[in-house]
C-alpha cells in the first residue's frame, strides 16, 4: 500500500492546492500573507509546545503544516497578523499538544484555533473583517455571502459562489476548488467519502425543507450547498480522520449531524456561518458515536 | 445533607418522635435565632434595596427627558411619577413601567422601561419620549449581557445618542455603515443583531405606546421623588 | 477502486457454488509466490536428529511412549494423544531416543520434546515419495469403508490440520457430530504470500487430494464437497478440474484476496454463509479442511501411513535457492535452510509460516512441526518497516478487517489495559490475520497489541 | 482524636499548600463565574471570606453541642443565614455589584469550601484556630480568584479593575471574559501549577 | 401559541444556548468529578434532571404561595394580625435561600430512601447519585432563576407559572446531562491518550470544557432566530 | 409589621424543621435498609459533603467501597487527615494488625547474565514481549521492559540494567507491580523484618537448560534443601517456606546461602546500615533504559 502518515498529509496538502491557488488569485497578497503567517506560527507552536513537554517535535509528518494551511484558509485574508498567530498557537497548544499530540486530539485543532479567534476578535473576524480587496468581487465588499444574506437579505449569484469571486474566508469562496480538492482526497481515500456525503445530504434535505417552508428565501438549496464554508468544511475539516468516527456507519451519522447543525445555525443562530461550530460540536460527540456504532463482527449477532 | 434530621442508627420505634425532636433541639434553636435575625435584616434593608432599584431608573430620568447636560445640573422642580400601563393586544397584554416627568408643573415627557430579547440575554431599556410621544428624547441601557466588546457597545453613549430626536412616526431601521435617512440607525460594527434587538425593542414600545400614553390611563403607584 | 472490484466480482456467474467467490474487506498484499511456485517438491533425506515437541497441535499434549535409549522404527507410534482434542505422534525416522529436551516453538510455546538420533536404515527419497504421493489412488475401491473406520484411521495416524492452525483432524472429520454436516469445504486457497506448499501438492498430487477429500466427505457424511482455490493458481485449478468431474466434487474458483484461506471467510465465499461468532463451521453444517490434510487422510486410510512428513515451502528473498520440500517432522530448521543453499547476506528475518500470520523465530534449532507450512526468510527490503508513529484514526484497519472489528480501538484498549473496552469491541473474534497491521499508515503493531489484549483477558478470566 | 494543626499552620496551609481552588478543587462555580473582572472576583472573595469566617466561628463555638448526624444540617443553616445577610447587604450598599454577581452570591451556600472548612477545622478546633483557618482559606481563595481574574480581565479588556492598563491599541480578546475563557484560563493555570510542582519535586528528589 | 413558543424557547435555552454547565458554570463539581464513565454520567444526569425538576416544582410552589410579597398563605396568616392591605406587603423573600436548600435536600433524601427500599435496582443505577447532588449548585441555581422570574417582575404577565418553571428545571437538567455525557464520552477516549502528566484529570477536563463552551457559543442567538421563525417578535 | 415579619420567619423555619424531622424520621424507620454497620460509622466519620472528590458518587458510595472493596481510607479530600484517621480506626478494628507485605522480584539476571537474547523491535512492553519467542532465552525471567514500573504509582520500582528492582523505601506494598508482571515473577511476600530472604530466580527448567539461558539462574541442584528445611525444591526451583521463616536466620540457612552455587538466595528489603557502609564508596550503577530494540514478531510486514 505504501501509505504512511506522511504521504496522507502530503495528499491533503495537494488537495488543498486548488484552494490556496484560488485564494491567491482572488485575494492576492492578503492570502499569501495570511497563509504564511498561519503555517509559520503553527510550525513554531508545534515545536515550542512539544519541546515544553520534553519531547522532540516531529515536523516531518507535515501534520502541523496541514493544520496551518487549513487554519489560514479558514480565516479572512484581511484579518490582522496576530489573529493568525494566536489562532495557530491555540490550535496547536489547546487543540493538539495538550491532548498528547498527533492522533490524540478530540477536536479539530484548526477549528479550535479558529473558534477561539472568532469569538475573541469578533470585530476583525465578523463581516467587517472582510475588507474589500480591490478585486472583481461580486456585490458586497464588506460581507461574506452568508452575512449579506442574513443581515441584509442580499443574494449572491450562484456563478460567483461556484467560481469563487465573492468575499469570504480565503479557502471557502470557490466551490469549484473545494470540489476538486475534496474529490481528490476521497479518491485517494485519505478522506472518507461518507462524511462529505452525509454533510451534503443532510444540508440538502434541511435546506430544501427550509426553502419549502420559506424560512431562508431568497437563498435556495443551491446557495446553501455552494455558499459559505460548507464544501470546504465537508471535505477538509469534517474529514480529519483523528476527530471523526472510525466506522462507516459512524461517519454517516457524523456527516449528517454536521449538516443538520450547520443548517440549524445558519437559519437561526446569531452567527452567519455554522460550519466551525457544527464541526466542533460533532467532534465532541465522536466518542459517543464511536461507542454507539461498534460494528457487528463477522458472524456476530 | 443526606442525613438531614435523621439518625442512621436504629432507634426503638416507640421513642422515635421524642428522640427526633430532642436530637434536633440545636437545629430548632438555631432556626429560631436565624429566623429572627434574618427577618430583622429584611425589615432593615429591604427599603434600601427597593430604593436602589428605583433610583437606578430615576437617576436617569432627567438625562433621558431633558438631555444629557441636565444630569449634571440637576434641574429643580422635577417631579417623577412612576406607574404602570397595560396595553391590550391580540396576544397577552403588555405591561410597561412608565414614569411621568413633570418639570416646573408642566409635563416634560415620559420615560418607559422595556425589556426584550437581545443577542445573548434579555436587554433592559429606558426610553425617553417627549410629552406627546412624537419623538424619542433618549435611551439608556439598564441591563444587558451582550458580547463584551461587540454587542455590549449598545450601552455606549456614542451609539445611544443616535436615538435622540428621532421621530416616532416611522419605525426606525438598522443599516450598516452610514445612516442617511432620518429614521435610520447605524449598526454597531460586528453586532448587527444586538443593534437590531435594541431598535426593534424601541419600535415595539413606540408602537404600543404611541397615542396611548396619557396621565389619565396610567396607574400611578405613588409620587416618589421630587428633585429639588 | 477496491469497492468497484468488489462490485464486479459479485456479478461473477457462480453456477458451481452458491457463494459470491469472495468476502468483504481484506487486503491484497503482493503475492511473491513465483519464487517457489514452479519448483517441484523435493524429498529431504533423514537428518541427523529430529526434535519432536509433544504438542504440535491445538489441544492437550501427547504422552511419550518411549524412553531414552530405546530404539524406534520409522513410523512407530511414540506419543499417544491424551483426551479428545489431541493427536498421536509417530517417529519420522528410525533411530534411538535421546533424553527429553525442552524446545521453544516459534509461537513462543515452551515444550517438552522427544529427541531421536537417526540410526539404521532409512527409506530413500524415491521410496518415500512413492509411499506418500506416488502410485494409484483409486477411491472407488474404498467405498465399503464406514465413516467410523475412516475416522479411526485418521485418529491413529495422528493427523492434524496442515494449514497452520494444527487442529486435530479426527475431531473435525468426526463421523457423527452433534450437528449434521451437509458440505465439506476443502481449503486450497493458500492466501499467505510467498507460500506455495498447498499449490505444489495440488499440482503434483491432485489425485491424492481428491481421494482424501472423498474419504473425508464420506466420513462426515457430506452431500457435497467443494474445493476452494484462489484464481491465481491456474495449474492447480486445471489439475483438480480434470479429476473433479469423475469424483463428484466441485471446484470453486475464488478471488485472490487475503485472508481468503481463513475458514470463516472461505465458507462465506463458497457458500455465502456466516459462521456465528464464537461458533464452529459445524454449527452451520460445514466441515472444512486443508488440501494437504486431505493427502494425509488419503495416506492414512488407504495406505495406513501415519503423519510423519509434510511439505513445506522454503522461500523468501533471503534464501539462496527457494524450494518446496517434503521434510520429516522435527527436523531442525537450520538443516533445511542448509539444503536450500543457506541464507543470503541481506536476510533480515526468518518466519515460520507466511509473512502475514507466521511467527518470527531466531533459533535455527527450532524444529519443523505439523503446523509449519513454510519458512519465509525476508530481506531488509522486503521487511520495509514503517517507523511506528501514532494512530490518526484513519479507519483503514476498520476498512480491511475481515472480521469487521475495530483493530485500532482493540490495540489501544489493550495497550492501556482497558478490559471493558476490549470486551466491548469483541477482541476474541480477531484471528490475527494481520490485515490491519499491513495497511496501517502509522506502522502500528496492531496484531501484537491485540495479542497482548487477548492475553490480558485470559489472565483476567483465570483469576 | 489527634490534635489538629495550630492556628498558624492552618493559616499558612490555606494560602498555598492547601489552596482551596488549585489544590482541593473546591468552589469552582464561583471561581469560573466571577473572574471576568478583578472587582467582582475580589467582591466574591470578600463575601466568601465573610461567610466562611462567621460560619467557622459560630460552628467552632457550638462544636461541643453538635450531634454527628446533624452537623451538616447545622452547618448549612448557619451558612445559608450568613449568605442571605451578605446578599442583602450587597443589594443595599453595592447595588451594581450585586446585580453583576447575580445568583452567584446565593450560590455561596453550596460552595464546598465553606462546608469543607466547617467540617475539617471548625467543628474540631478552637475558635481562634477556626478563625485563622478561615482567614487563610479566604486569602488562598482570593489569590486564586485574583490570578484568574487578572489574566482574564487583562487579556479580555486590556483593563485591570476597570482601569485601562494596556495600550488602547490592545486588541481585546473578548473570549477571555466569556465562559470559554474561564474554562481555558483555569484549566491552563491548573496544568501550569501542577507542572511547576512536578518540576520542583523532581529537583528536590534529585537533591535528596 | 405564544405560550408554547415561550415554553419551547425556555427549553432550548436551558438545554443548549445557556447550558447550565458551559454557560453558567453551575454543576462544575460533578461535571469534573463524575464524568469518567459514560454510564456514570448518564446516571448522574438522570438524577440531576429528576432532582432539578422536583426542586423547580417546590421552589415555584413555595415562592408563590408563601414567600413572595402578597403570597396567599402569608397574606392569610398575616391577616390575623394586621389589615389586609398591609398583610399583602409582608415580604418573606429573605427566607428563600434557606427554605430552598432545606426543602430540596430533605425531599431528595426522602426520595432516595424510598427508592433504596423499594427499587434497589433503580437505586444502583441512579439513586446513588441523589445525595451527591442535593448540594449541587445547579439545583439551587435553577431555583434562583425561577425565583427571579416570579418575584419582583414588573410585568405580571411575564411572571412565570408552574409550567415554565418546570420546563426550565427539566431542560436545565437535560442540558447538564448533555454536557456531562459528552464530557464522559471524551474522557473515556482520553484514557487512551498521552496527556501530559500535569494536565491529567481536572485540568484537561476544564480545557475540554472550554472548547465545548466555545462550540456551544455557536448556539447563541438561536432563540431569537427561532422566535422570529415561529412568528414572534424578536 | 416588623414583628409580624419576624414572627412569620421564625414560624416558617421552625415548622419546616419540625415537619421535616418527623417526615424523614418516619421515612428512615419505614424505609430502613440493613447495611454493614461499618458503612454507617464511616458515613458518620466522613464529612457528608458529597462533593465527589474521592471519585465516588458520594460519601455513601465511598464508605461502601472502603468496607466492601478495600478502597484506601485516605481518599476524602474534604475530610483530610483527621477523617482518614477516623476511617482507618473504624476499619482497623476489623482488619487487625497486619504484616507488611512487599514485592519480591524472583529474578536476579541483569542484561549481561541473560543468554539467548535477540533484537526485539516490537511493542516495548513486557506484556507484548512475553507473547513472542526469542526475546531472550529464559522464558521465566524478567523481561526488563518495565510494565511494573508503569504500574507503580509510588515510583518504587525501576528497571536497573534490565532487571526490575524494588526501591523498598518508597514501596507501600500495594501489589500493582505483581499484577502487572506478565510473567508473574513478582510475589508479594510477608516481610517479617526489614530484610527478607528470597530466591531470586523463577526458572523451573532443568539445570542444564537453565545454564543455556542464564548465567545466574537457579539450577535446582537442591543444595539448599539438603542443608536446611526452610528450602524446598519444587519443579527444579528452590523455594522458601515463608510460614517457617523467621527473621532470626539460623546458621544452616546462612550456610545454605553460602553453598548455593549460583548465589540465588539473597536478602532483599531495606538495606541495613552495614550494607550502606559497605557500599558507600562504590559507584552507583548507571540506570540503563531498556534499549534492546527489535524483533521478532511484529506481524506487520510490507512487501
Amino acid at each position: 500500500m505504501g501509505m504512511t502518515i506522511q504521504t496522507m498529509m502530503r495528499d491533503v496538502l495537494i488537495a488543498l492546492a486548488p484552494m490556496v491557488l484560488s485564494a491567491i488569485y482572488f485575494f492576492h497578497w492578503y492570502a499569501v500573507k495570511q497563509l504564511l503567517t498561519c503555517v509559520a506560527a503553527a510550525l513554531l507552536a508545534e515545536m515550542l509546545f512539544t519541546r515544553m513537554r520534553g519531547r522532540k517535535a516531529n515536523l516531518g509528518d507535515l501534520s502541523a503544516v496541514v493544520t496551518g494551511v487549513i487554519l489560514g484558509l479558514s480565516l479572512p485574508g484581511t484579518a490582522p497578523w496576530y489573529v493568525g498567530v494566536i489562532a495557530a498557537a491555540i490550535a496547536m497548544g489547546i487543540g493538539k499538544i495538550v491532548f498528547g499530540g498527533l492522533g490524540m486530539n478530540i477536536f479539530n485543532p484548526a477549528m479550535v484555533g479558529r473558534a477561539f479567534v472568532m469569538i475573541a476578535f469578533a470585530g476583525s473576524m465578523a463581516a467587517s473583517g472582510y475588507v474589500a480587496s480591490r478585486l472583481n468581487i461580486d456585490i458586497m465588499s464588506q460581507a461574506t455571502p452568508l452575512n449579506a444574506h442574513k443581515q441584509l437579505g442580499a443574494v449572491v449569484s450562484l456563478q460567483s459562489l461556484f467560481w469563487g469571486n465573492t468575499n469570504g474566508s480565503l479557502g471557502e469562496t470557490s466551490a469549484l476548488a473545494c470540489l476538486l480538492g475534496g474529490l481528490f482526497l476521497c479518491i485517494r481515500r485519505v478522506a472518507s467519502w461518507e462524511i462529505p456525503a452525509g454533510v451534503l445530504l443532510s444540508t440538502f434535505v434541511i435546506a430544501g425543507a427550509a426553502n419549502l417552508m420559506n424560512l431562508s428565501s431568497p437563498w435556495t438549496v443551491a446557495h446553501h450547498l455552494l455558499g459559505g464554508a460548507l464544501l470546504f468544511g465537508a471535505f477538509f475539516i469534517a474529514t480529519d480522520p483523528v476527530t471523526s468516527p472510525l466506522t462507516p456507519g459512524g461517519k454517516w451519522i457524523f456527516g449528517m449531524g454536521i449538516g443538520a447543525l450547520v443548517m440549524l445555525l445558519r437559519l437561526f443562530s446569531g452567527y452567519p456561518e455554522g460550519v466551525m461550530f457544527a464541526v466542533l460540536l460533532m467532534n465532541s460527540l465522536t466518542p459517543l458515536i464511536n461507542r454507539l456504532t461498534i460494528p457487528r463482527p463477522f458472524g456476530g449477532v | 445533607m443526606e442525613e438531614i434530621l435523621t439518625d442512621n442508627t436504629p432507634v426503638p420505634s416507640g421513642r422515635i418522635r421524642n428522640s427526633n425532636l430532642a436530637q434536633a433541639w440545636l437545629v430548632l434553636v438555631l432556626a429560631l435565632i436565624i429566623g429572627a435575625i434574618l427577618a430583622a435584616v429584611q425589615v432593615r434593608l429591604s427599603p434600601i434595596i427597593a430604593a436602589n432599584k428605583l433610583n437606578e431608573t430615576l437617576e436617569k430620568v432627567p438625562e433621558l427627558v431633558l438631555g444629557a447636560g441636565s444630569a449634571a445640573t440637576r434641574p429643580s422642580g422635577l417631579e417623577v411619577d412612576p406607574g404602570t400601563v397595560k396595553i391590550e393586544k391580540d396576544g397577552p397584554d403588555s405591561f410597561y413601567s412608565v414614569f411621568h416627568v413633570v418639570s416646573k408643573g408642566a409635563p416634560a415627557g415620559w420615560v418607559v422601561k422595556t425589556v426584550g430579547q437581545g443577542y445573548g440575554d434579555k436587554i433592559e431599556l429606558l426610553i425617553g419620549f417627549n410629552p406627546d410621544i412624537t419623538a424619542i428624547t433618549g435611551i439608556f441601557v439598564l441591563g444587558q449581557k451582550e458580547t463584551p466588546g461587540l454587542g455590549a457597545n449598545i450601552a455606549s453613549l456614542k451609539w445611544r445618542q443616535q436615538f435622540i430626536g428621532k421621530a416616532t412616526a416611522r419605525p426606525l431601521s438598522v443599516v450598516k455603515g452610514g445612516a442617511s435617512a432620518p429614521n435610520e440607525i447605524d449598526a454597531i460594527t460586528g453586532a448587527t443583531i444586538s443593534s437590531r434587538s435594541v431598535v426593534g425593542l424601541v419600535n415595539r414600545t413606540t408602537k404600543d405606546l404611541a397615542g396611548k400614553l396619557a396621565p389619565e390611563i396610567v396607574r400611578f403607584s405613588r409620587q416618589v421623588k421630587k428633585n429639588d | 477502486m477496491a469497492l468497484l472490484k468488489q462490485q464486479l466480482s459479485k456479478k461473477r456467474p457462480s453456477s458451481a457454488f452458491s457463494g459470491s467467490g469472495t468476502f468483504s474487506h481484506g487486503v491484497h498484499p503482493p503475492q511473491r509466490k513465483t519464487l517457489v511456485s514452479d519448483v517441484p517438491i523435493e524429498v529431504v533425506p533423514a537428518p541427523e536428529k529430529v526434535i519432536l515437541p509433544l504438542l504440535q497441535h491445538v489441544g492437550g499434549p501427547c504422552t511419550p511412549l518411549v524412553k531414552p535409549k530405546q530404539k524406534v522404527a520409522f513410523g512407530e507410534l511414540i506419543g499417544r494423544g491424551e483426551g479428545f482434542i489431541s493427536a498421536a505422534l509417530h517417529a519420522p525416522v528410525s533411530g534411538v531416543v535421546q533424553k527429553m529436551a525442552v524446545t521453544t516453538l516459534p509461537n513462543g510455546r515452551h515444550l517438552q520434546a522427544i529427541v531421536i538420533r537417526t540410526e539404521g536404515e532409512q527409506p530413500d527419497a524415491q521410496e518415500l515419495w512413492d509411499q506418500m504421493f506416488g502410485g494409484e489412488w483409486p477411491v472407488k475401491t474404498f467405498q465399503g469403508l464406514t465413516p467410523e473406520q475412516i475416522n479411526a484411521a485418521i485418529l491413529s495416524a495422528g493427523i492434524v490440520g496442515l494449514g497452520g492452525a494444527a487442529f486435530p483432524t479426527h475431531v473435525k472429520i468426526a463421523p457423527v457430530g452433534e450437528k449434521p454436516i451437509h458440505t465439506l469445504v476443502v481449503n486450497g486457497c493458500e492466501c499467505e504470500p510467498y507460500l506455495s506448499t498447498d499449490y505444489r501438492v495440488m499440482v503434483e498430487a491432485a489425485e491424492v487430494v481428491v481421494a482424501g477429500a472423498m474419504l473425508a466427505a464420506r466420513a462426515v457424511g457430506a452431500k457435497q464437497t467443494i474445493i476452494g482455490i484462489e484464481d491465481n493458481k491456474r495449474e492447480a485449478i486445471d489439475a483438480l478440474r480434470r479429476l473433479a468431474g469423475g469424483a463428484g466434487l466441485k471446484v470453486a474458483v475464488l478471488k485472490t484476496k487475503y485472508p481468503q484461506g481463513s475458514e470463516k471467510h472461505l465458507i462465506k465465499a463458497v457458500l455465502n454463509r456466516e459462521v456465528p461468532l464464537g461458533g464452529l463451521p459445524a454449527d452451520i453444517g460445514v466441515a472444512i479442511s486443508n488440501v494437504a490434510t486431505m493427502t494425509a487422510v488419503a495416506r492414512a486410510v488407504m495406505r495406513d501411513i501415519p503423519l510423519t512428513h509434510r511439505v513445506i515451502s522454503v522461500t523468501g528473498g533471503g534464501i539462496m535457492e527457494p524450494k518446496n520440500l517434503l521434510v520429516p517432522m522435527g527436523m531442525p530448521i537450520g538443516g533445511i535452510i542448509d539444503i536450500c543453499g543457506g541464507l543470503k547476506k541481506n536476510a533480515a528475518r526468518m518466519i515460520a509460516g507466511g509473512p502475514m500470520m507466521g511467527f518470527a523465530f531466531t533459533d535455527l534449532a527450532t524444529p519443523v512441526t505439523k503446523g509449519t507450512s513454510g519458512i519465509t526468510v525476508l530481506t531488509h527490503e522486503e521487511v520495509r518497516r514503517v517507523d511506528q508513529s501514532v494512530c490518526v484514526r484513519c479507519g483503514r484497519c476498520v476498512d480491511v478487517c475481515p472480521m469487521k472489528l475495530v483493530p485500532t480501538k482493540l490495540a489501544m484498549a489493550s495497550r492501556y489495559k482497558d478490559l471493558d473496552l476490549i470486551r466491548r469491541y469483541s477482541i476474541m473474534a480477531c484471528f490475527e490475520c494481520g490485515s490491519c497491521a499491513y495497511v496501517c499508515p502509522a506502522g502500528l503493531l496492531l496484531v501484537q497489541h491485540i495479542r497482548t489484549g487477548k492475553a490480558l483477558l485470559a489472565a483476567e478470566r483465570n483469576k | 482524636m489527634t490534635d489538629g494543626p495550630t492556628p498558624t499552620e492552618r493559616f499558612i496551609q490555606g494560602i498555598l499548600p492547601e489552596n482551596p481552588v488549585y489544590r482541593q478543587l473546591l468552589g469552582l462555580c464561583a471561581t469560573l463565574a466571577v473572574t471576568n473582572g478583578l472587582k467582582p472576583a475580589m467582591t466574591m472573595a470578600v463575601a466568601v471570606g465573610f461567610v466562611l469566617l462567621s460560619a467557622n466561628v459560630i460552628i467552632s463555638l457550638i462544636r461541643n453541642l453538635l450531634k454527628p448526624h446533624l452537623r451538616i444540617v447545622v452547618f448549612t443553616l448557619t451558612i445559608a443565614a450568613f449568605v442571605t445577610i451578605v446578599d442583602r447587604f450587597l443589594g443595599a450598599y453595592m447595588y451594581q455589584m450585586s446585580k453583576a454577581l447575580g445568583p452567584y452570591i446565593p450560590l455561596i451556600i453550596v460552595n464546598c469550601i465553606i462546608i469543607c472548612r466547617c467540617e475539617v477545622c471548625a467543628s474540631r478546633q478552637s475558635v481562634f484556630t477556626a478563625a485563622a483557618d478561615a482567614v487563610g482559606q479566604t486569602i488562598g481563595f482570593g489569590l486564586a480568584l485574583a490570578s484568574i481574574a487578572v489574566i482574564r480581565e487583562l487579556l479580555g479588556t486590556g483593563m485591570l479593575a476597570g482601569i485601562q492598563v494596556l495600550p488602547a491599541a490592545w486588541p481585546s480578546w473578548v473570549i477571555m471574559v466569556l465562559p470559554p475563557g474561564a474554562f481555558l484560563t483555569f484549566g491552563l493555570l491548573l496544568g501550569l501549577i501542577n507542572w511547576v510542582d512536578a518540576v520542583k519535586s523532581a529537583k528536590q528528589g534529585r537533591k535528596g | 401559541m405564544g405560550y408554547l413558543v415561550d415554553i419551547f424557547l425556555i427549553a432550548v435555552g436551558a438545554a443548549l444556548i445557556n447550558n447550565f454547565v458551559l454557560y453558567y458554570f453551575v454543576g462544575i463539581c460533578p461535571f469534573i468529578g463524575v464524568s469518567r464513565r459514560v454510564d456514570m454520567a448518564l446516571g448522574m444526569g438522570g438524577a440531576v434532571t429528576f432532582v432539578i425538576s422536583i426542586a423547580a416544582f417546590l421552589s415555584w410552589t413555595l415562592t408563590t404561595l408563601v414567600l413572595m410579597p402578597g403570597a396567599p398563605v402569608t397574606r392569610w396568616v398575616a391577616g390575623f394580625f394586621m389589615s389586609a392591605d398591609r398583610a399583602a406587603t409582608v415580604d418573606l423573600t429573605i427566607l428563600t435561600y434557606i427554605v430552598y436548600i432545606f426543602v430540596i435536600a430533605s425531599s431528595v433524601q426522602f426520595v432516595e430512601m424510598y427508592v433504596r427500599k423499594f427499587y434497589p435496582q433503580l437505586y444502583k443505577s441512579f439513586g446513588v447519585f441523589l445525595p451527591l447532588i442535593t448540594t449541587n449548585c445547579a439545583i439551587l441555581f435553577a431555583c434562583l432563576v425561577i425565583m427571579s422570574h416570579v418575584v419582583g417582575v414588573d410585568n405580571p404577565a411575564e411572571a412565570w407559572g408552574l409550567g415554565k418553571s418546570l420546563v426550565l428545571g427539566f431542560f436545565g437538567g437535560v442540558g447538564f446531562t448533555i454536557a456531562i455525557v459528552i464530557m464522559a464520552g471524551i474522557r473515556e477516549d482520553l484514557d487512551l491518550c498521552d496527556i501530559p502528566e500535569s494536565f491529567k484529570g481536572a485540568a484537561i477536563t476544564l480545557i475540554i470544557g472550554g472548547i465545548l463552551a466555545m462550540a456551544f457559543m455557536g448556539f447563541t442567538g438561536v432563540d431569537s432566530g427561532l422566535r422570529v421563525a415561529l412568528g414572534g417578535t424578536p | 409589621m416588623t414583628w409580624v415579619t419576624i414572627g412569620l420567619s421564625v414560624g416558617i423555619l421552625l415548622s419546616m424543621a419540625v415537619v421535616l424531622s418527623y417526615v424523614l424520621g418516619w421515612a428512615n424507620i419505614k424505609f430502613h435498609v440493613d447495611v454493614d454497620p461499618r458503612v454507617v460509622s464511616i458515613m458518620d466519620a466522613l464529612p457528608g459533603a458529597n462533593c465527589g472528590g474521592c471519585g465516588y458518587v458520594g460519601c455513601g458510595e465511598y464508605a461502601e467501597a472502603v468496607v466492601l472493596e478495600g478502597e484506601a481510607v485516605s481518599k476524602c479530600v474534604v475530610g483530610g487527615q483527621n477523617c482518614a484517621a477516623d476511617v482507618a480506626r473504624i476499619m482497623g478494628v476489623e482488619v487487625g494488625e497486619a504484616l507488611p507485605y512487599r514485592p519480591v522480584v524472583h529474578c536476579g539476571a541483569h542484561y549481561e547474565d541473560r543468554l539467548g537474547r535477540h533484537e526485539y523491535r516490537g511493542e516495548q512492553r513486557c506484556s507484548a514481549a512475553n507473547l513472542v519467542a526469542g526475546v531472550q532465552g529464559c522464558t521465566y525471567g524478567c523481561l526488563g521492559f518495565g510494565d511494573c514500573v508503569r504500574a507503580c504509582q509510588f515510583d518504587a520500582i525501576h528497571v536497573v540494567d534490565g532487571l526490575a528492582t524494588v526501591d523498598y523505601e518508597s514501596c507501600v506494598g500495594c501489589g500493582a507491580c505483581a499484577k502487572a508482571c506478565p510473567r508473574n515473577i513478582i510475589s508479594i511476600t510477608p516481610f517479617k523484618s526489614a530484610q527478607v530472604l528470597a530466591v531470586a530466580c523463577s526458572n523451573k527448567d532443568r539445570g542444564k537448560n537453565v545454564m543455556t539461558v542464564c548465567k545466574v539462574g537457579c539450577i535446582g541442584c537442591g543444595a539448599c534443601a539438603r542443608i536446611s528445611d526452610l528450602f524446598v525444591l519444587e519443579d527444579n526451583l528452590s523455594t522458601i517456606n515463608y510460614d517457617a521463616y523467621t527473621d532470626e536466620c539460623t546458621l544452616d540457612v546462612m550456610k545454605a546461602c553460602e553453598k548455593c552455587p549460583r548465589k540465588r538466595l539473597v536478602f532483599v528489603g531495606i538495606p541495613t546500615r552495614e550494607d550502606l557502609e559497605k557500599s558507600r564508596d562504590l559507584k552507583a550503577p548507571d540506570v540503563v533504559e531498556p534499549d534492546f530494540k527489535t524483533t521478532v514478531d511484529d506481524t506487520e510486514w510490507r512487501g
